[in-house]
């Protein structure tokens, strides 16, 4: 029988530089839940089992753990808990479809700030917000986790890729900080 | 030369730099070309066609003359302008464009030879003979143009990209500028505010004056003070705005790191991407030269920037100064110099009512109409009324007034407007949506009217963004601008417009004499506004001339235009984030380390890299291991990491009626835990993509595609979904990456795969299950693509290269082990599988032999256009197989043995070959000429560019086990 | 006015006060016995072959703007005979063998300079379509090499062979591609046009076109009705505005395709490259500037204007490709407006109007067609049947399937 | 240029694929002419004015747009989701 050992994409990486910490993390558990036409109200049901329910545009809900995240018209991301039973509904599992970086420090807004194409400082981009963007020339779930803080999901066979661009820019930021503008 | 008292230079921080070899010394604040005056180094540089001596003419980016090569540790940059460098310990810069030393440059020639040069002359010689274009002129001609040189090595700098956001973006810092942003600011609207000098200012720095009662450097640094205090405010120093796009994007260069020594990580430049909802034109005007005879000598600058010079950098180019200028703001220059010391030889002014109550001679309704002096200026001679006075002087400044910077303004194909009074253009409101012009930049050259229009624009751009604030605009001067517009001096000598390209008053006036009447017209032929400075100095008086050359007045004889960028930027700084690997995401499959650890080469696929072959001691070649694994499937076990196809998981009741409707073929009758090849064509009828298809589930599908069609096939499936049948109950998402995916195929695939499963299954052919692997959940698929009897085996991705190692493993001690991509290719063209070798995009079923999977009872994607009549048929090449025990190759055309080789006698061609070690042959796929009726012929194979000319059979293109034995076993 | 460098001098020594306009400036006659709509590169072209080839002098060229005001001066002036399919191959071929006599049939310096274009590729069967590619331009008595990756280093040396994305496997070079001055080929031809009589009438706009029963009768103007026995629409760029005008609906979307020149530089860039993976192609001009450019923006437009998204697409390409460039500044961007065709191709064909004709749909390869354009599209209007070289581009061929497909991307407009 | 998706908000142009004209939404029913295909695939109005056209949020939501817009002067007047479009 072979021995199965579960690897993630970066193997839990993590860096810190300039203040600003970029690691890889453990999301759990990610369901996409997929409504059908007239789903709406039955997939709720469902969802209120865990205490939640399907989110607006670009935003996310936490409860307990759970995190429910806006990807599409009438989709979501289910992260961190497996999926109750879902009536009306296309439950689809991506636990292993995703690599999710953390960005935190306060300049991780500047270091995303040469990526990706979204305003993505507080006021445009409160706590909660889930944006479906890109990093460079990767799409990405982008989610507002803290003042500071963002989590990250990239395809996981890219997450070398995403790694790498983040971190240079978090390289650049930092020899930046040093120069009197 | 310095002058004590002056400039805003850091005279604490003494700096020393080198140009053309030699050592000097400046300041901290200092740019190139302020310290080069300051050691009162005038000649700086070479002009384009005639290499004629050049200084600095200006003191900003527009600097047509003052080019050099900055040279750093790894790489040297061309065409920086010394007006633009700042200086710092260490700079290095040479001149650039000479033969020779920059004194003594040999290709100085040019300007004796100037009246067989004139405008357009190449377009009329150098046509024969023929030959000697190539051969001669061009290598010539090339030689001599260009102006700076590229190493030719790699640029190892650093360079980035960002975005940014804002309500308002203020673009320049002069009086306009900072009262827009000061007002935006206080109403808290989010500003950035760009500046292209290192410090905020703008002319107010250059100029003095007084402001609200204050000295104007007091009153900037109290606006700059309180900005950088307001967090809503952003201020970007050596940021030049470059370019107006579409919906409020402005693209924006900053020099990061260009004014200080190399620094590890520190980018040189950063290209902003700057997204606005409203914005504030504040560029303030380009002074204009006149156009004079001999009016391009080093010591000949414009009169805004010997001011600058003086003011801004304690520096005076010359020892006795002479102004030619038609405005009364140009005065100021004439008065500051003589504030400083500095002897004014005299001020000519070409308007007869000007006024003359400065304390130096002023010689009015006089015009300049010489010089001399060969590497710098010693004199100028100027005519008043019959009379030609004598001056001796190092230094002219010269001003023809002004022209706004409207530059942004343009370019999204707006036109400026002519305006008589100001004798220049002006901004057509409106041109950019959300962009406004303001100060100078839209014809109000007074302070007054810079602080009065900058406010007014900021203000309305924070009440359409639903703020409120009541800001005082100051006290300051409001001269009136009286301009008696004067273009180019009448004389017969060379009289520069456009100074970097040598484009003179006659060039002109032959381009329009030869019919060249239209403006872009004439910019075409004699390529005036096509050097570094873009026009900048030349365009408004360029089109003057033509325009009186013609008879015509300018706003008939056209507009001038501008087109982004405002500067050049640097290919580096646009491209940043592109070099290397950076150009395009790597995706890894999950067994990348374990092919990488057996020394399999690695190549791209697409975005992602697969291994080519797994060699073993002993292995010379590619082909010897690859002919091994071929061998190896055949006659035991192979492992392939397949996770690159697309994988698309398809739910819902009307999931099997979604994909009869894009494949060619039925799937709602698949039964549950079968799998079924599909065929999938564009709208147009030609082959998108082709793979199998499996039902997990009674309302349950998983789509595979290949590897390279795995994103289109998703956008097309979310295409044909919303567009036209959003209401039927079926939902997918891709599941590519969330699952690793293997094959093992081969006469002992069965006996390997039965090892590892918790619960055996036996599957038939095209089956599928669910399976258990060492407490995992996976999917088992019954499916081939090498011809042998064949499972791929998925898992989800976190557990693949535990997978791949163990099923390699277990390979091995059964006698096989891993293929790469090489193998496969040979196993599948032995089986006559396609590949996107085949399916390229111009092929239809019938050309593959599968019109019979397009099915009559419904209606598909592709089916109607299909039927076209030149989509099918004999006249068609179809694919078919080739058999021969030569070499042949891939791009190859065919042809019936015994004719000739040429167009009108091509049959068809070849998409795929190999050796074959199971049939012990070489074999081809092709696309022949109805190829289907021809099995059994012999056909020519020529590849002109390899060297080959094989006879072939052409033959069924299903070489192994053409009955399917294997595959059902 | 015969141009050569003796004349130059002459002309140089008595202060250039000689040399005659290079074309008249007529005011339009009430009637031509062809009226060509069109003052571009194509049109000039085919009023040219029309007077030299056919005897057919009493013609004018109808242009809204000024002569040469569309892309024939907006492009990044490459020439080249690289096409595979036949219908393109032999077209081509013959516009490459026009180009090479042109300076001398003009007696203008179009500064044709053949000094080769290498076509990249980074992977096998890349190699392999190029490799196709290659022997079909041989089979059609054009020239093409192939070049392994040491081959492409001896003549691009300055190519980042080590660390780039896509690594380069090779190239097929074409000893006979390379550029010439685009200004230049619509002055020559509007000169040599106008030397044989050709009226060429500028700032002109064509309003409408006049039909009769099924039959071209002339255009209305701006500067009024001209009547016409045939009339040839060659307006790329607003091909579909005209050609409805005669109740045509054509099978083409507007574009805008960028370029680029940046400042000038001593020689660098020795020949045409054309990097595929990456949509990017540079030559450098005699003046010095890399002048090179990359895909389409890809939505249809009118604006002869770009946005950043592919400006910096084309800038990350040749950095990874040529980093050697970085430190080049980009001077000047510009945006043509390029008919789009569903496969790729051109059209040249009659329409359904009698004496109506029509040249369209080049895409973005309509520089290097212009001596063939015109020389096809004089042979039609003037014979009424279809030179040997453009028989397959037919107005038709969608409805039919009788495809030319070079890209293989099928049929959406924007992605040939 | 930006667009706005009527689901993500304001988004810059690199996130959008752009297919072609409205016109590949009136799909023709099966069994029509070949004409009618023609029309369907090929033939376009190719206004400089305002279309209706397709782009598709590709880095973003993966919603199919259909977009009013002017070939001219780039602006753009409506945005709508071809999965809720009216029809």
């Amino acid at each position: 029988m072979p021995d199965l050992i579960a690897k993630s994409a970066l193997e839990g990486r993590s860096l810190a530089l300039g203040g600003v910490t970029l690691a890889e993390v453990d999301p759990g558990p990610i369901t996409s839940i997929a409504l059908y036409p007239g789903g709406t109200k039955t997939a709720a049901k469902g969802l209120r089992t865990l205490g939640l329910a399907m989110p607006g545009p670009n935003s996310f809900i936490e409860k307990k753990g759970a995190r429910i995240v806006w990807t599409g018209r009438e989709q979501a991301f289910l992260i961190g808990v497996a999926p109750p039973a879902i009536e009306g509904a296309a439950l689809t599992d991506q636990s292993d479809g995703w690599a999710v970086l953390a960005l935190s420090g306060v300049a991780a807004v500047e270091v995303l700030a040469r990526l990706v194409p979204v305003d993505l400082r507080l006021a445009a981009c409160p706590v909660g917000t889930a944006l479906r963007t890109q990093v460079n020339h990767m799409n990405a779930v982008i989610l507002r986790t803290g003042d500071y803080g963002f989590e990250i999901l990239v395809f996981r066979s890219m997450a070398r890729t995403a790694w790498h661009e983040i971190e240079n820019a978090m390289h650049m930021v930092q020899a930046r900080a040093g120069t009197k503008i | 030369m310095r002058v004590d008292g002056k400039g805003l230079i850091d005279r604490t921080k003494p700096v020393r730099f080198c140009f053309d070899g030699r050592d000097y010394a400046g300041y901290k604040g200092d740019t190139l070309a302020s310290a080069l005056l300051a050691n009162d180094v005038r000649l700086v540089g070479r002009s384009f066609k005639y290499h004629r001596p050049r200084g600095v003419l200006t003191a900003g980016s527009e600097e047509p003359n003052a080019l050099v090569e900055v040279v750093g540790p790894s790489n040297q940059t061309p065409n920086v302008r010394a007006t633009v460098q700042e200086v710092f310990e260490g700079l290095v810069a040479q001149s650039q464009n000479r033969l020779g030393s920059l004194r003594f440059d040999l290709l100085a020639v040019n300007d004796y030879l100037s009246p067989f040069l004139s405008a357009g002359f190449y377009y009329k010689t150098f046509m024969w003979p023929r030959a000697f274009w190539e051969g001669l002129y061009e290598p010539l001609i090339r030689r001599a143009a260009g102006l700076g040189s590229l190493s030719g090595r790699h640029d190892e700098g650093v360079y980035e990209k960002a975005f940014a956001f804002c309500d308002v973006l203020v673009i320049g810092s002069g009086p306009a500028g900072l009262m827009a942003a000061l007002t935006a600011g206080r109403a808290g609207a989010d500003v950035i505010l760009c500046e292209e000098s290192h410090a905020l200012g703008g002319r107010l720095l250059s100029d003095g004056g007084t402001i609200g009662g204050l000295p104007a450097g007091d009153w900037v640094a109290q606006v700059v003070a309180e900005l950088e205090a307001l967090p809503n405010v952003r201020i970007m120093v050596r940021t030049t705005v470059t370019g107006a796009y579409d919906h409020g994007t402005y693209g924006a260069l900053e020099r990061v790191g260009l004014h200080k020594p190399a620094r590890p990580n520190l980018p040189r430049e950063c290209f902003w991407r700057i997204v606005a909802k409203h914005a504030v034109l504040a560029s303030g005007a380009l002074e204009r030269p006149v156009a004079f005879e001999n009016n391009d000598r080093p010591g000949i600058m414009m009169a805004s920037a010997v001011r600058t010079y003086l003011n801004r950098y304690g520096v005076v180019p010359g020892r006795r100064v002479t102004l030619f200028a038609n405005t009364d703001q140009a005065r100021g220059v004439a008065r500051d110099l003589m504030a400083a010391g500095v002897t004014v030889a005299a001020i000519v002014d070409p308007r007869p009512d000007a006024s003359s109550v400065e304390d130096c001679p002023v010689h009015v309704g006089a015009e300049v109409v010489g010089s001399r002096g060969r590497l710098g200026l010693s004199g100028i001679q100027v005519r008043k009324g019959s009379e030609i006075i004598e001056i001796e002087t190092d230094c002219l400044a010269m001003s023809g007034g002004w022209n706004p910077t409207l530059h942004l303004t343009c370019h999204m194909n707006g036109r400026p407007r002519w305006s008589e009074e100001l004798a220049a253009f002006v901004p057509m409101e409106g041109a950019v949506p959300g962009l406004v012009a303001v100060g100078a930049a839209n014809g109000s050259f007074s302070t007054h009217g810079a602080l009065v229009t900058g406010h007014a624009a900021a203000l309305k751009a924070v009440e359409a963004l639903g703020r409120k604030v009541s800001v005082a605009v100051p006290e300051a001067e409001d001269m009136p601008y009286r301009i008696k517009a004067l273009w180019a001096v009448e004389g017969t000598g060379r009289a520069w417009l456009d100074f970097a390209n040598d484009v003179t008053t006659k060039d002109v006036k032959l381009a329009a004499q030869e019919g060249f009447r239209s403006v872009e017209h004439m910019k075409r032929y004699t390529t005036q506004g096509m050097a570094p400075d873009q026009g900048k100095n030349s365009n408004v008086a360029a089109l003057a001339v033509l325009a009186d050359a013609t008879g015509r007045g300018i706003p008939e004889t056209g507009t001038t235009t501008f087109r982004p960028p405002y500067v050049p930027v640097s290919i580096a700084a646009m491209g940043a984030g592109g070099r290397a690997e950076g150009f395009a995401p790597q995706r890894f499959l999950t067994s990348d380390q374990a092919s990488r650890d057996r020394g399999a080469p690695m190549i791209e696929a697409g975005l992602w890299y697969r291994p080519s072959y797994f060699p073993k001691p002993g292995e010379t070649t590619w082909r010897e291991a690859c002919d091994r694994e071929v061998r190896m499937v055949r006659e035991t076990v192979g492992i392939a990491d397949v996770s690159t196809l697309g994988k698309i998981d398809i739910q819902g009741r009307d999931a099997g009626r979604f994909l009869d409707f894009v494949y060619t073929n039925t799937f709602s009758t698949l039964p549950v835990g079968r799998v079924r090849y599909g065929l999938m064509l564009r709208e147009d009828g030609h082959v998108l993509d082709d793979g199998t298809s499996a039902r997990l589930g009674e309302n349950h599908y998983l789509m595979t595609t290949t590897t390279a069609a795995a994103g289109l096939v998703m956008r097309h499936l979310d295409f044909v979904h919303q567009a036209f049948c959003a209401d039927w109950q079926v939902r997918f998402i891709s599941v590519t990456e969330a699952w690793a995916q293997f094959a093992v195929a081969g006469p002992k695939a069965r006996e390997l795969v039965l090892s590892f499963l918790e619960t055996p299954v036996e599957l038939p052919f095209m089956g599928v299950a669910p399976v258990r692997i060492g407490g995992v959940d996976g999917r088992l698929f019954r499916i081939s693509f090498s011809g042998e009897e064949g499972y791929e085996i998925a898992v989800p991705t976190r557990y693949g290269e535990a997978l791949f190692r163990d099923l390699v493993a277990r390979a091995e001690t059964m006698g096989g082990g891993p293929y790469g991509m090489e193998a496969l290719n040979v196993l599948r063209i032995e089986k006559g599988f396609i590949t996107h070798a085949e399916i390229h995009g111009r092929v239809t079923a019938h050309d593959i032999g599968m019109e019979k999977m397009v099915s009559a009872k419904k209606d598909c994607i592709g089916k109607a256009a299909a039927t076209r009549p030149g989509m099918w048929g004999p006249e068609r090449e179809q694919l078919v197989g080739l058999k021969t025990h030569a070499p042949i190759s891939a791009g190859a055309h065919l042809f019936v043995p015994g004719t000739e080789v040429h167009r009108e006698t091509d049959q068809g061609y070849v998409t795929s070959v190999c050796w074959s070690p199971t049939v012990g042959a070489w074999l081809g796929l092709a696309f022949l000429k109805d190829g289907r009726a021809r099995h059994g012929e012999k056909i020519r194979l020529v590849d002109h560019l390899r060297g080959l000319d094989v006879i072939c059979e052409v033959c069924d293109p299903v070489f192994h086990d053409p009955e399917g034995e294997k595959l059902r076993a | 006015m015969r141009y050569s460098g003796l004349k130059v001098i002459t002309e140089g020594l008595f202060g250039n006060r000689g040399w005659t306009p290079a074309w008249r400036d007529p005011a339009p006659k009430a009637e031509y016995d062809v009226v060509i709509i069109g003052g571009g590169g194509h049109g000039l072209a085919t009023a040219y072959y029309l007077a030299k080839n056919h005897g057919i002098t009493n013609v004018a060229v109808l242009e809204k703007g000024y002569l040469g005001s569309g892309n024939i001066g907006r492009n990044t002036t490459i020439v080249r005979a690289n096409y595979f399919l036949p219908g393109n191959s032999e077209f081509y071929s013959h516009s490459l063998k026009l180009w090479e006599g042109l300076e001398a049939e003009l007696n203008y310096n179009v500064m044709h300079s053949q000094r080769g274009l290498i076509n990249l590729f980074h992977s096998d069967g890349q190699r392999d379509a190029f490799v196709r590619r290659g022997n079909a331009m041989i089979n059609q008595g054009d020239d093409a090499i192939l070049l392994d990756r040491e081959g492409v280093r001896e003549h691009l040396p300055y190519l980042d062979f080590d660390n780039t994305r896509f690594p380069i496997y090779g190239g097929l070079l074409h000893p006979r591609g390379g550029t010439a001055r685009h200004d230049a080929v619509a002055w020559g031809y509007a000169r040599g046009a106008d030397r044989r009589g050709v009226d060429l009438i500028q700032n002109c706009e064509v309003t409408g076109i006049d039909i009769e029963g099924g039959v071209v009768r002339g255009v209305q103007t701006t500067r009024g009705a001209i009547r016409a026995r045939r009339v040839g629409i060659v307006v790329a760029g607003r091909s579909s505005q005209v050609a409805a005008m005669a109740g045509m609906r054509l099978p083409i979307e507007s574009h805008v395709l960028q370029a680029f020149v940046t400042e000038g530089l001593k020689p660098v860039i020795n020949h045409v490259v054309s990097f595929g993976m990456g949509h990017f192609y540079i030559s450098q001009s005699d003046k010095g500037g890399l002048v090179f450019g990359g895909d389409l923006d890809f939505y249809a437009s009118y604006a002869a204007r770009g946005n950043l998204p592919m400006v910096e697409h084309v800038m990350e390409a040749g950095m990874t490709l040529m980093p050697m460039i970085g430190r080049a500044k980009v001077l000047r961007s510009w945006g043509g407006i390029m008919d789009m065709t569903p496969d790729g191709s051109p059209i040249i064909d009659r329409t359904h109007v009698e004496g109506l004709f029509i040249d369209c749909g080049w895409n973005y390869g309509g520089f290097k067609a212009v001596p063939a354009s015109g020389w096809c599209m004089a042979h039609l209007m003037a014979t009424g049947e279809p030179h040997e070289v453009a028989r397959k581009f037919r107005l038709d061929r969608f409805a039919t399937g009788h495809l030319l497909d070079e890209e293989g991307t099928g049929s959406q407009h924007n992605l040939h | 240029m930006r667009l706005t998706c009527p689901l993500c908000g304001e988004r810059d142009r690199r996130e959008f694929y752009y297919y072609g004209a409205e016109d590949y939404l009136h799909r023709p029913s099966e069994g029509a002419p070949l004409s009618e295909w023609d029309s369907y695939l090929h033939l376009r109005d190719n206004v400089a004015g305002v279309v209706r056209d397709l782009w598709y949020h590709e880095a973003g939501c993966a919603q199919w747009l259909v977009v009013t817009r002017n070939t001219v002067t780039h602006e753009i007047s409506g945005v709508e989701l071809v999965a809720e479009r009216a029809k």
